[in-house]
């Protein structure tokens, strides 16, 4: 394992200071592991706030900006936000219309952030969250913590952000990026182990002629092991797996994500086999994104979200965004 | 047993963490983030800083500290659930100067409460719900029982150490570990590895 | 190694199919190889036209669009293009007003881009040329193929792509190119080798405690291997070469880049560490770029580019541009 | 020497280097970027189906037609040096339907001079021109000599050969190896070694 890092104890503040000096608009507070615009809080405007743990960069800091979230607070690596730190973000952007957190559906996320909102209602803010489970490698039940929030979060956010960009109240935001979360499915396919900077080497061993198949973005193994395929067979696993879930129809969102450690190159073949495999369906790809947007550390491998689109989730996708990893129209 | 005494069992459970912090992060990395280990290192040393920052005064008050340090700093599943059994714990025993074990075996059973209703696991899914439930269980009995808080204790971490075990043969259905599927059975659940070490810090 | 592709031979042709589907902006000729913008040719507009290997990706063709290029040519896996791809992307992009080569400093390119602009001649089209040469760990001579061309080449890519954008005849593209070239220096440094598809494993080897120094972005070996360091010691490495070359004072275009396989986390905790160098130095960081722009495959590792700015170089940076993998003000 | 007999110098060419394939790009992965073997392997094939797409009828049209496939199809810096050669050739030996060992060792040595003159290499710089300025040399020497074909095509191979192992212990000036200073020392010239291969498939 080789990082180019100072000190395992120090990654996330290290990166945020770094983040903080590439981009004056956004401000850091280092210490409190917060991220926020530097024009919030924006009065009467609904701010979107989400965190998780670190290791996924870009996601979350790298979409703070115009049109996307508000504030972002990142945990440790692959840990999730401590409930201070959520308060004190959504107490840096709330401009008196109401804080939507994001949160990706993690057993710690999920009760991290809940513990925050109790903090932020009683301090009177008006807090909503909506809950990200796109991951269609993990069954969906009541008895278990229920299906992974992956590459959709970037979809929430971006749709989401547009909304509240836009002016809207509290309950529209939340009621949009409820209906993303509902359309989007992920499904996502690793060739190496990432490793954890702390545990100082890969979290499993993958034989080089292995894959994993339905990992999602902690660097967990996935559901099953299979031969190293070609691109065009692992993009047909990971396209029959969301196929499965959700008929591919109509006008989709489309994104194939890097791990962290694939090379654009090879997320450019995985898109075009994607690609191919919605045509086949007599679906469209109406919008994509192609590069490493929710990653997990060094990981070699990548992900596929797709989101049914509707005529306002498309102008809302296509509304200005400036962030750090996420820029158009402005 | 009075504030030193649970000083001493929280500086055990620091010192025995901090020296099984690879152990922990080992048997994460296996069916979880590889993060368990580093968490809970992290939320001690703040606990140890919080400790010597402002020595509290009864259990209650520390157990309090222990948990809300915890809840602050952990983050990821064990920190609320951690922090939320200490905080119970702290809760419980209230501002008495001296606990009884009858004391503490009901303030486990409520702490051990707050952690199953915050993350809604029973016992058999595969986390630290297998080791701190048969813990409070055999605490709840051995104070029924009478027995010498030194045996007390000495059964309770047994029985946190056999339920620690007894999660290798399940598969999860709570938790990071619950997303392998069966791939997760064979492997020790590591919360609830870390639950046995703090009942096992426990000393009279 | 492993890789996301189908088959080693036809990497290219596969990336090209992806990034059409994905870019519906850039025309894709994945036959010839050649990229270019759906609006091109603008008539009166100088072209701008750059190529080289492949596996640098982004560069160059995830550059081509508004303000920046008109066209790219993507070669081989590490090979320069063949000279029938530049003279096809220079027709297709000419608009009358002349074509700006953009050639980073290899061997091969050099005389590739040469035959081709013969070729263009021959056929009336007016080309100059600019020769990129930025990476400081290798000495410049008479009698050598003197320095690589690197992580400058985008800044020569979008700021001479916005001094033809807003109208400037050749000569004015081709000063600008030339002056960014003269005030950039880079130094890259590798963590571990890349591995070529058709070679079918790393180029080198590289001890789990060592680095090599000096690296360009072919995925050969650096000047010097090293021990492995602090990204605080790493940056510095890299930031002595260029300061001893150029020394660093004013306001300073400053890009911290990913070679492919290291995650942006780490990139912003080098960027962290070179700021803080470059202020030490009295110089100040105005603007800047991190993430993976000019890549070497799957190498893990980064590289630092410094471009002295003045006033009407800030501008041109500013200025809108709208490509695939570099996109501002629209 | 007629064009039959260039085409079998081609051929062999093609199954030489395809068999070489991957020693060539190894010995580019260690001073290089490990892409020559591959390069020449794609532009030969290009030949090779160049060639029975229009078969030509003369061995200068044969030459030109090769040298112009590689500058089409290979790229980097043997593209445009190989292509330039065999181009030159080519324009050398002109339309005539024979040529004699004096012809070809004329025409080998305009052929260097065109990679000398694109490439701007000079002996000793470690690049391909270490082992074909021998074969040349040689080649002139053995016509002035009045040498069969058989045995000047072989002194040549060997001189060739000779030249490029002895680039192994020079400091590469030219090309990508260059770049690496004095670690290109110790490691043969993959073009060196690739022109080496072209003479030995040079066959009477
Ligand atoms: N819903 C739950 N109820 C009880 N314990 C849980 C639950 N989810 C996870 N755990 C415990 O938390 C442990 C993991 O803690 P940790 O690794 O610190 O957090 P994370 O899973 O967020 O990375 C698991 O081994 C398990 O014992
Ligand atoms: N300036 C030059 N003159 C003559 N030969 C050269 C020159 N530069 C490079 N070469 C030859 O080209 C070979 C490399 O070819 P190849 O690997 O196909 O191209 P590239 O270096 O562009 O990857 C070198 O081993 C060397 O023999
Ligand atoms: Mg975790
Ligand atoms: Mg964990
Ligand atoms: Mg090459
Ligand atoms: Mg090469």
């Amino acid at each position: 394992m080789k990082k180019l890092i100072n000190d395992a104890e120090s990654v996330v503040a290290d990166a945020l200071t770094g983040l903080a000096a590439a981009h004056p608009a956004l401000r850091v507070d280092v210490e409190a592991r917060v991220v926020w615009r530097a024009d919030a809080p924006r009065v009467g405007k609904v701010a979107l706030v989400s965190g998780g743990g670190s290791g996924h960069e870009p996601l979350h800091a790298g979409f703070v900006g115009y049109g996307m979230l508000d504030a972002a607070c990142p945990g440790e690596i692959f840990t999730s936000p401590v409930p201070d730190q959520v308060v004190a973000a959504t107490e840096r952007v709330d401009g008196g219309a109401g804080v939507l957190h994001v949160i990706k559906n993690y057993t710690g996320d999920v009760m991290n952030f809940e513990l925050a909102a109790e903090l932020c209602a009683q301090q009177g803010m008006a807090v909503a969250s909506v809950l990200v489970d796109d991951d269609v490698a993990v069954q969906d039940s009541l008895y278990t913590a229920g299906r992974r929030g992956t590459g959709a979060t970037l979809f929430v956010e971006k749709i989401a952000g547009a909304v509240a960009e836009a002016g809207a109240p509290l309950a529209e935001a939340t009621r949009v990026a409820g209906a993303v979360v509902a359309r989007s499915r992920s499904f996502g396919i690793a060739l190496t182990s990432c490793a954890v900077p702390a545990a100082g080497k890969p979290t499993f061993d993958l034989p080089e002629t292995e894959v994993e198949l339905g990992i999602g973005i902690h660097g967990e193994p996935g559901r099953t092991r299979a031969p190293l395929a070609s691109a065009r067979d692992l993009a047909a696993v990971a396209m029959d797996a969301v196929h499965g879930d959700l008929p591919l129809a109509g006008d989709l969102l489309v994104m194939v994500n890097g791990m962290g450690g694939t090379p654009l190159i090879e997320l450019y073949i995985a898109f075009a086999e994607v690609e191919a495999y919605i045509r086949g369906k007599g679906a469209r790809v109406a919008r994509s994104l192609v590069g490493n947007y929710v990653t997990s550390l060094d990981m070699q491998g990548f992900s596929v979200t797709v989101c049914q689109l509707d005529d306002e989730l498309t102008e809302l996708w296509d509304a200005p965004v400036q962030t750090p990893s996420l820029r158009w129209g402005r | 047993m009075d504030v030193t005494f649970f000083t001493a069992w929280i500086q055990e459970i620091i010192r025995v963490l901090s020296i099984n912090r690879d152990l922990l992060t080992r048997l994460d990395a296996a069916i979880g983030d590889a993060d368990h280990g580093t968490n809970l290192d992290r939320g001690f040393t703040s606990v140890r800083q919080a400790l010597s920052d402002t020595p509290p005064d009864t259990p209650g008050q520390l157990l309090t500290l222990v948990g809300n340090t915890l809840i602050r700093r952990v983050g990821g599943a064990s920190g609320p659930l951690y922090g939320s059994l200490f905080r119970q714990l702290g809760k419980s025993l209230g501002d008495a100067p001296e606990v009884s074990l009858d004391d503490l075996a009901a303030a486990f059973a409520t702490g051990l409460e707050s952690v199953t209703r915050l993350g809604k696991a029973a016992e058999g899914d595969k986390t630290m719900v297998d080791a701190l439930a048969p813990a409070a269980r055999t605490l709840s009995s051995a104070a029924r029982e009478g027995l010498k808080p030194g045996e007390a204790f000495g059964r309770a971490a047994a029985a946190a150490a056999e339920g620690a075990k007894a999660t290798i043969p399940l598969q999860a259905r709570k938790g990071r570990a619950s997303y392998l599927g069966p791939r997760s059975v064979g492997h020790e659940d590591p919360g609830a590895a870390s639950a046995a070490l703090i009942l096992s810090a426990l000393h009279p």
